[in-house]
């Protein structure tokens, strides 16, 4: 299976990465689908597969050193509230945060933007306030604030999408001269594969006096982000979108917001003293993680962030921006083919129509030949409909993926638009 | 490919020339249902004469292939009959399309090309969607 | 190291158990502490250990058929999305749910409860209406409630807990007069290990029209509970605490709450349509899961679910009930040792005070003897001040302890009652 | 048992027989410190005199072995020394614990029993607390 990873992936041989090595360390990239087809997996904007260094973490944690961390003075605990901590200076030290303790593990993208809007939004916001998002927010970075909206009486504004796919920031800039307190805004379109310009846009946002949240579920995973130099307030991402375990995730925000911020989720180890009808909070990052953590997740993700080092954020980028330019101009040889985005800076998530067959039928189709691709709204339902569309096909890379899966997935369309086309009752 | 399963001949014939689907105005409309996460959209009108037979259905429908033709058979399916026939013919197929029932393929007629969307089970929303809409449209027409 | 466990399990024995072959399925009942020691694990209240088959069960769906659930409609997500909602099914029969549909995967309890406050709390309790506790309340089902009274003008009423370690009913029911909308009670106390009479207690709630909201962080997993049979409203319990993996727990909820209750994160996947300024919300209960849920945590949770499962969750409890009995006897032995908590009804949880040494120096005694107990507030802060204590140590059981590890924990009491009386500079 | 890296004799010494301790008067206590967390508690107040040297450290010490017994030698050790190298040694001993600063145990006197603690990660704040009591006060009686 992993031989033909070798056949066609020049830009990987630049870069150095022997593709067939790094594959052989995914044990899903080794099953199979329908009979005997090897997977090619493009559903990664989604989640991506784990390296077995990953899955080994989460099991190894579970045999050797199990415990409730921070609760427990024996061997175990202490073992295991180590690895969890180290595991927070691995994603600090990956992001590039000034202090550890600004690092809170959530599920993962989605609860650390509620995080955001409860703890901090609702004791911030009043009625007129205005919260500034983009019309190609993911559903997760535009329902906490809706829900915040209703409760505060906050505004939203929207930054529009131009039609390369990119955002009108002369908007932005107009926008920002109202009373805005946030700016909340993707990294990395998971339709479009737009790159925003999020240091810029930082900027504007602080001279008028806005705090940025950054949701970076699309970014973090991709290329090397960097908190402090971005400057944002607040920095969102998920773990399982970075070979890293499900429901773990990551929230950053600088240290006195967090300070100031109410407690989101109440309950063990997030006090500091109890009585009856009062609590005090215990010292960030605690204070945001109340109950049993998912220790393992937290480890594991430690685990991938490690992994990804070896190659280096700044490869990765290289090799799926690469990567996404030449899917881009296979895929625009397929009859009938839309690509929806075209923004100079984008990322590795490629959406597109098929004339006339519905984005389910192609991906039923070409998943039938073994290739995993996405379709649906995306989670971007409003957009997608601007877009004149209910629903898309998606194609999205990690690491892992070359030109070979790339071609599989351009023959295998040609055969849907053949079998369409030409099929007849 | 393994598609003849999901895509039968039939299904595609259904999709490319559906029967009695139509442009209906919006006061026609009986009812509009929407399945937004993949966006299939049918709005539909039906009527039941005088002897309790649906006389007619006709419909819209904006979807993928499956639903399109499932909402083709559908309608061919139901006219003519009457409303109590009707009404356990959709529940039939609901449940034959949950695993939850065997249907004799001999009385399936044309439905049982839609037979091995059962098997997959994603798709299953979008064989049924048309076949909920027609019911509510007669429970509609009922306590009209 | 296993074959201590068969020198002392009469009651095992009795039931059928085989205590060897069954703890040679936690791998880390054969890690070592502190040079070679066997680790005689008795902090079960806090976090259970997990059998081979739990961590398989994670590992092989990395390995075999990690997806995003719901989202995509290619082979390797729909074999995902089938495992996950599999596990929703052996979890609803696990507590004889009526309907699978009314299990919502959360990350543990204290997420479960915080969800039921906000979700149902925010939107139903005015100022003056009451909310009924206990004095033996975990913090996570304490400060939940602390802050929806706080955003809601709700007040807190607690039951008082009498000498022997069981609630105070009289004073119950009296409470039950007032305008009362929730009782949130745990079914046993983490520290006492009191088990409540939570059926009648429901029973009386609901003749006063107050709901029910059980935390079930140490039942569901020690002993057989049926929501049907309770007839609770809200049931919450945590995976880690059974066997299963860390970050995934279970709020159950009758399904007309759950219609009625609002969202409580928003994001991917819990919504039907989507605006810019509104949205609608998905059917229960994935209107409850925003964001990419925990799917390798629900899967392993329902393996947990399935081993628990071949002995029997009566076979459990009878075991436990034994060697709680033992432990208590045992335990009196050692000097100036006082037990908290001795309802009748009693599950596996021994917190005691040992006369003049602090339970962090307990504790740490006898770890470095490989016994790893807890020591501390517990999470209960508010009843170990009334009980006179900062602290308390707690030895708590689960299928894997036998009378060996008991008897472990009573030599190493006694050596450190020796040391602290003997030992002066 | 490896405990006596912890609980050595000097330890237990201390601790049975706590050196400055005392019953203080709400009135007396300047600093009132609790880790909620395990229990310690530590009440404390501190004099310094004309010259600029602490010349008193009274406390009233609630809690686990470690943390009465590093009151007891924080007292002993402090008393009678200028406040800045009071203030030059608490930071030490904090570093110290944190495993951030080696110090030649010759130095340290009987402190040096304490250095086993900063291989117990859960148990540094018991060493700790009163030493960030004692800058507390000490910060107090500066700025009074
Ligand atoms: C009675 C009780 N309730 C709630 C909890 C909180 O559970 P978790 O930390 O898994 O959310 C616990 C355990 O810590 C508990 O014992
Ligand atoms: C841009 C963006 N934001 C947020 C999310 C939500 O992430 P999660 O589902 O891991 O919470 C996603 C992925 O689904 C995303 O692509």
């Amino acid at each position: 299976m992993t031989t033909s990873a070798t056949m066609t992936a020049p830009v990987a041989d630049e870069l150095g990465l022997d593709m067939a090595a790094l594959r052989a360390e995914f044990p899903m990239l080794h099953r199979t689908v329908h009979e005997g087809q090897r997977l090619v997996y493009l559903d990664n904007a989604a989640t991506t597969q784990k390296p077995a260094a990953v899955i080994d973490a989460v099991a190894d944690y579970y045999r050797t050193c199990n415990a409730n961390v921070h609760r427990a003075l024996h061997q175990v605990a202490a073992e295991a509230t180590a690895l969890y901590e180290a595991a927070r200076t691995d994603l600090a030290g990956f992001i590039g945060a000034p202090e550890t303790e600004c690092i809170v593990f959530t599920r993962g993208t989605t609860e650390s933007i509620n995080l955001v809007a409860h703890g901090w939004g609702d004791a911030i916001l009043k009625p007129g306030d205005e919260i500034v998002l983009s019309e190609m927010e993911h559903h997760s970075n535009l329902i906490p604030w809706q829900l915040l909206a209703a409760r505060t009486g906050a505004q939203l504004q929207f930054i529009p999408v131009l039609d390369d796919g990119t955002l009108d920031l002369e908007a932005y800039r107009k926008l920002l001269s109202g009373n805005v307190k946030l700016v909340a805004i993707t990294h990395m379109s998971n339709l479009l594969g737009t790159i925003n310009p999020v240091r810029e846009m930082v900027a504007e946002a602080h001279r008028a006096g806005a705090l940025v949240l950054v949701d970076g579920a699309q970014s973090v995973p991709h290329f090397p982000v960097n908190v402090t130099d971005l400057d944002c307030d607040f920095l969102a991402f998920s773990g399982h979108k970075m070979l890293g375990p499900t429901g773990i995730g990551v929230l950053y925000a600088r240290r006195n917001l967090l300070e100031s911020m109410q407690p989101f989720l109440g309950g063990g180890e997030m006090i500091l003293k109890v009585d009856w009808r009062s609590a005090t909070w215990a010292e960030i990052p605690h204070k945001f993680e109340a109950g049993t953590p998912n220790m393992a997740g937290a480890i594991g993700l430690g685990a991938a962030v490690r992994w990804l080092r070896q190659f280096g954020m700044d490869t990765l980028h290289r090799h799926e921006a690469a990567l996404t330019q030449y899917a881009i101009e296979r895929l625009e040889e397929v009859p009938g083919l839309e690509i929806f985005g075209h923004a100079p800076e984008r990322g590795g998530a490629v959406s597109f129509s098929l004339d006339g067959i519905h984005p389910h039928d192609v991906a039923q189709f070409v998943d039938q030949q073994g290739i995993a691709i996405r379709a649906g709204h995306m989670c971007v339902q409003p957009l997608i409909r601007q877009l004149g569309h209910a629903a898309l096909s998606r194609a999205s890379f990690y690491l892992y993926n070359a030109e070979d899966d790339v071609d599989a997935l351009v023959a295998a369309l040609h055969k849907t638009r053949e079998f369409f086309d030409h099929a007849d009752g | 490919m393994q598609m003849d399963d999901l895509y039968q001949e039939m299904i595609i014939d259904h999709y490319k020339h559906p029967r009695h689907a139509a442009t209906l105005t919006d006061e026609e409309v009986l009812v509009d249902e929407e399945n937004p996460t993949c966006g299939d959209r049918i709005r539909l009108t039906a009527t039941v004469a005088e002897d309790g037979t649906v006389s007619d259905i006709r419909y819209d429908a904006n979807g993928c292939a499956i639903s399109v033709a499932s909402a083709s058979m559908m309608a061919e399916t139901l006219v003519g009959r009457p409303v109590g026939e009707a009404r356990e013919q959709i529940r039939d197929f609901v449940e034959l399309m949950r695993g939850r029932k065997e249907i004799d393929p001999s009385e399936l007629g044309d439905l049982v090309a839609l037979e091995g969307v059962k098997n997959f089970p994603m798709r299953i929303k979008c064989a049924t969607m048309c076949w909920h809409a027609v019911e509510h449209a007669l429970n509609q027409l009922a306590t009209a």
